[in-house]
């Protein structure tokens, strides 16, 4: 058994995943070439956020469900964020034929 | 607006429902198919097969007497008819009937031709085979029985 | 038996990080962007298991049904639409690179410096979820009420985003 | 975590695996004998009693065939999709109760599992038909993804209608809950909407956008053979059986019957819808892609909508 014994019940491990979730999210924010990549990462970034939050609320919170609720709202507003987005992303490939995020500088003049 | 959109609904809903009655009278209606190589379906009276040569009743001796006008008819030269008379009789009678079935079209200038009316068409359908060769030359008159062959048995037996 | 089950149990739990983990990574880092797509997929439901573990499994199926069923579809479906060859991979490291690393890291150390002054808690338990829906209905009206909101701007946004161009064309929608 | 007895885990795993096989045995020979039928044919007569054990002779020759990728194909995808299409439904399986005792895993979010768990099938089909390196592949997986978008929110309106009649996400109250009156009667528009959503959740024909015959030689699956393509066959009558349990537990009363013992009932039933289903199969032509969004988003949603918020308002009164 050994280390796996302490594992699901210590809040560092979730913690720990949840910041590594967000760090791999911010770096694909930074480095990824297209639209598309931008969002997977955005993704992941706010999956971290959601594993923090979690484990927080059922480790240290007083109230159970709050950690929940709100988690069910990031959820949401994920939900909404990448429906609109992909609706961006549709609309500027249409407009440009691409989604290289290098390519699209016409709002820098 | 709203009216035709239900309207097209529930209209959409009856049609759906007019063909799943179709579907399942169909379904507890009889089967128009047979098993085949098990079951086979009566062939109607005029059905057109291959020519076959037409038994005396009597006899079971083939009714031709080898004049050969179905073998001059035929447009596709797909008949040879040879024959001879045997002991004791007025008429001749074929030696040889071979029907180049890969050649043949069916067309039946044959059968019209025939004076006597020795040939018909036969119901066999079911015809396949593993080359080609057994259908170049089919040997009509194996299924009858003949005034040569009757002899040599006769002969066979004797002996 | 007891033993077994526990042994399965911290097994499955170890798989779900190892999944997380290694989806996370694919999905940054992988040149083609369908790797990336099945990266983030793998690490949702890696994520769903860790819900699951924290004690919550409506949380855990939710996050599979709008992530997983929702969300990802749609990805798929825009990734279909936007892919051009040649435009994807990573582009060339850079100084910035530091701060993805930096940052998390600091916050986590922060936060495991925070931790350590507190008594363990034990297992997390399964708990009663209905509350949950009474407390979205109460506590949390207003806020459910905004999302709720948010979500309908978002669908006629994202509409009128992806159809400027086809009511440029034709006049009407 | 105690409670789960490692004994029942593995009998309930065989079980669903038996079941699966069984199940996808009898129902592709129960489509074939109903296609033979209502095209006047007599349909597989050969092996076994009017050809039964027709369906074990063809796994047997799919089992044994060779599993040829396209060279260009994305290898890893192309051997994952079926797993993908096929696992979830297995344990889709569990929480589906066959009477008030029988079930693999009682949980109290069973429909919310068996939902989110139906939507990792059409991730399977998207990865296969963009894995195969194949123009009709990669059309089939995307008609697929627009088919979900379009079905995906009427089907869950309906089942939020139901959820809020039986007040639980358990499968096992929903259906404890229809001991007079089945939902069915209470909610006929919410049934036939039910009834059109799992058509459309199956790929099945009349919606088979994704595997068209006629059009895309076979879909996602175009480049699929041997043991990959029957895990396909498998995934989707296997999808089909769980689909039609689930309309059985949410409107048709689950196990209730009179005279004949729970778990009877429950599977006639699911029959019964398994049979609808074939039925459509044979009688409807395929609708065109561009039909089944219309449908998906102007009809199916507005009236799943409506009938959400009528059920909604009368129960709050």
């Amino acid at each position: 058994m050994g280390i796996f014994e302490i594992l699901p019940g210590n809040i560092a491990v979730y913690v720990t995943i949840a910041h590594l979730l967000f760090g791999l999210g911010l770096f694909g924010m930074l480095f990824r070439k297209t639209l598309i990549g931008l969002l997977i990462s955005l993704e992941l970034l706010l999956q971290g956020v959601g594993v923090n939050l979690m484990a927080f609320g059922t480790f240290l919170g007083h109230d159970h469900t709050a950690a929940r609720v709100i988690t069910l709202f990031v959820l949401g507003i994920a939900a909404a964020e990448a429906a609109l987005f992909l609706g961006i992303a549709v609309a500027v490939f249409r407009n440009y034929q691409t989604v290289a995020m290098d390519k699209l500088t016409q709002l820098k003049g | 607006m709203i009216t035709s959109y239900v309207h097209e609904i529930v209209r959409g809903t009856g049609s759906l429902l007019a063909g799943m009655k179709v579907t399942i009278k169909a379904m507890l209606s009889r089967t128009q198919t047979v098993q085949w190589p098990r079951q086979y379906l009566t062939l109607p009276q005029r059905f057109r097969g291959h020519i076959q040569l037409v038994p005396v009743e009597s006899t079971g001796y083939p009714k031709c007497f080898a004049c050969g006008n179905c073998a001059r008819t035929c447009p596709s030269k797909c008949i040879t008819v040879k024959g001879k008379k045997p002991e004791g009789a007025k008429k001749k009678s074929p030696t040889t009937f071979l029907l180049d079935f890969t050649k043949c079209s069916l067309c039946g200038l044959c059968v019209e031709s025939c004076p006597v009316s020795a040939l018909g068409f036969s119901k066999d359908y079911a015809m396949a085979g593993p080359s080609r060769q057994d259908f170049a030359e089919m040997d009509l008159l194996s299924s009858l029985a003949s005034p040569f062959s009757t002899q040599a048995s006769k002969e066979k037996d004797h002996g | 038996m007891d033993n077994f089950i526990f042994k399965v149990y911290y097994l499955s739990f170890a798989i779900v990080l190892a999944q997380t983990v290694a989806g996370g990574v694919l999905a940054v880092a992988a040149k083609n962007l369908i790797h990336c797509f099945l990266g983030m997929v793998v690490a949702l439901i890696g994520v769903a298991g860790l819900y699951y573990h924290l004690g919550s499994p409506f949380i855990a199926l939710m996050q599979v049904m709008i992530y997983v069923g929702a969300v990802c579809v749609a990805i798929a479906f825009g990734l279909s639409l936007t892919r051009k060859a040649g435009e994807e991979g990573l582009k060339p490291l850079s100084p910035m690179a530091v701060v993805p690393v930096v940052l998390p890291a600091g916050m986590l150390a922060a936060t495991l410096k925070g931790l350590s002054h507190l008594e363990k808690t034990g297992m997390p338990r399964k708990l009663d979820e209905s509350i949950i829906g009474w407390q979205l209905l109460g506590n949390y009206l207003f806020p459910f009420e905004i999302i709720s909101v948010l979500l309908t701007l978002a669908v006629i946004g994202a509409l009128s985003v992806a159809l400027i161009r086809r009511r440029e064309k034709n006049g009407n929608i | 975590m105690k409670d789960i007895n490692l004994l029942h885990i593995v009998i309930s795993l065989l079980g669903i695996m038996g079941m699966v096989s069984l199940n996808a045995v009898l129902v592709v020979w129960l489509e074939r004998k109903t296609a033979g039928r209502m095209q006047f044919r007599h349909g597989p007569m050969e092996v076994g009693f009017h050809g039964i054990l027709q369906t074990l002779a063809d796994g047997i020759k799919l089992v044994s065939k060779q599993l040829v990728a396209p060279s260009h194909a994305d290898t890893a995808l192309f051997i994952m999709a079926p797993v993908v299409s096929l696992v979830p439904i297995f344990v889709a399986m569990m929480p589906i109760p066959f009477s008030a005792t029988i079930l693999a895993h009682e949980t109290d979010t069973g429909l919310l599992l068996v939902i989110a768990l139906g939507l990792l099938n059409t991730l399977g089909i998207l990865l296969a038909g963009w894995g195969s390196d194949n123009k009709y592949g990669l059309l089939g997986g995307t008609r697929a993804v627009g088919q979900i978008l379009a079905y995906k929110i009427p089907l869950l309106l309906t089942v939020l209608t139901i959820v809020i009649l039986a007040g639980s996400f358990s499968l096992r109250e929903i259906a404890m809950s229809q001991n007079g009156l089945w939902n069915a009667f209470m909610q006929p528009v919410a049934f036939l909407i039910y009834i059109v959503c799992i058509v459309l959740e199956t790929n099945r024909s009349p919606f088979d956008m994704a595997e068209a015959e006629s059009e895309l030689v076979a879909g996602f699956h175009t480049e699929y053979s041997g043991m990959a393509f029957s895990m396909f066959f498998l995934a989707e009558y296997s999808y089909m059986f769980v689909a039609a349990a689930l309309a059985t537990v949410m409107f048709l009363g689950g196990w209730h019957g009179p005279i004949l013992p729970a778990p009877i009932w429950f599977i006639l039933k699911v029959y019964f819808l398994l049979f609808l289903m074939i039925w459509f199969r044979w009688t409807f032509p395929r609708v065109r892609i561009d039909q089944m969004l219309m449908m998906g988003w102007k009809v199916l949603l507005p009236i799943s909508l409506i009938n959400f918020l009528i059920t909604a308002v009368v129960l709050a009164l």
